[in-house]
């Protein structure tokens, strides 16, 4: 069962991934992915805009693809919404499975997804004004593998 | 209908969310965007390049090529950047 | 720099992964990968061997092969060895990155060459006995993707 | 030369570790291995099966067809389990 949400406050992505396993014995894996605000070219800030009633929905949906794709234990998936600083955490994965390439696959699949399919959008601040970051097209192949 | 506007879009539209009664004869999405787009300037700079722009109906991506149906809700905004 | 280190005591993950990314703001990317002792099939506990010699000077080499192929910002390698039991951690591969793909290719890169290159060997400790565990075809397989 | 074993090698083989001098006529990994499979019941038993061997000499991974050369460490193990 993958567990997703998304929160303006920040998240603490050790105890993410540390409730996924306690008490159990019967996981071999767990994976993490934790997504970061950088300070590229002078950025001061990023503040993701969504669409919470899209999000809510369709994060939903692809949490129950991947447990129906691989093997899952449990998961969660946090995506902050709101303004961000340098090295604040935006998004966690974390996916527990009994072996090792589910877990890497289905976390790699749930990012891909999130960074082409939820409806999130980053605006840059930096000195010189704000910029609505730009779609890449790297991530649209990236996601394109999965289907 | 309900009709939301994210980023760049609600930027040069102006405003977030609109209610509006699109005519019974628009029956595709991208007769809904060229509808849209007359509504003033900012909505036609919002929807200029339809490339940039992404659709979804009741909360779930079509493409603009997708018949209209009845939705309740229509979200218009650029491809999405999140992760 | 990726740091790597054996141990026969167990490891805090999420203390490990925190410490990459503490104070910087040019990391976008953490990947973790904790592997775990599962309780398949009336395991009691795991016993793990190892030839320290070669393992040092091999993760050392490792470590450098993944920083040559992928932007690294930091990394962490810890394998246990000594005796483990149900649930307990085994091994952890957290990599920091300016770039995502970059962070899930390094971690599973190294998951893969810890697999099949570092010398440790499992023994499983049953009620009915104790059994060394054979190498698996598909982690060779996996392994081979890298080459 | 120092001889190391590991998993099921030390184990049927019955001791972890020795040391031993080869003669100088052997140049190969494998020469090595079917003169040390003739030391004892034990030793045979442990290298009986060659495709479950490896072999890494001064902690480097060889294949069994490999030069021996004049390592200083030569241990011998069933593939690895780790991860």
């Amino acid at each position: 069962m993958i567990a997703a949400r998304t929160q303006a406050e920040p998240f603490d992505a050790a105890a993410e991934a540390a409730a996924l396993t306690a008490g159990r014995v019967d996981i071999g894996a767990v994976v993490t992915f934790t997504g970061l605000v950088r300070a590229d070219d002078g950025l001061t800030s990023l503040t993701l805009e969504h669409y919470p009633a899209m999000t809510n929905r369709q994060m939903a949906t692809i949490a129950h693809e991947a447990e129906h794709r691989w093997p899952i234990s449990a998961g969660t998936i946090i995506h902050r919404h709101g303004r961000l600083l340098p090295g604040e955490p935006i998004v966690l994965v974390a996916i527990a499975s009994p072996h090792r390439a589910a877990a890497f696959e289905a976390a790699e699949f749930l990012m891909d997804w999130l960074k082409t399919k939820a409806p999130f959008w980053k605006a840059e601040e930096r000195d010189s004004g704000t910029s609505w970051v730009a779609a890449k097209h790297e991530d649209d192949l990236a996601a394109a593998r999965w289907s | 209908m309900d009709f939301l506007y994210f980023a760049w879009v609600r930027e040069r539209i102006g405003i977030a969310e609109e209610q509006l009664a699109p005519p019974p004869e628009i029956t595709t999405v991208a007769g809904l965007l060229d509808w849209l787009a007359a509504r003033s300037p900012g909505h036609a700079a919002a929807l200029a390049d339809r490339s940039a722009i992404r659709v979804a109906l009741d909360q779930a991506f079509v493409p603009l090529g997708a018949p209209l149906g009845r939705p309740a809700e229509i979200a218009i905004f650029p491809p999405v950047t999140g992760g």
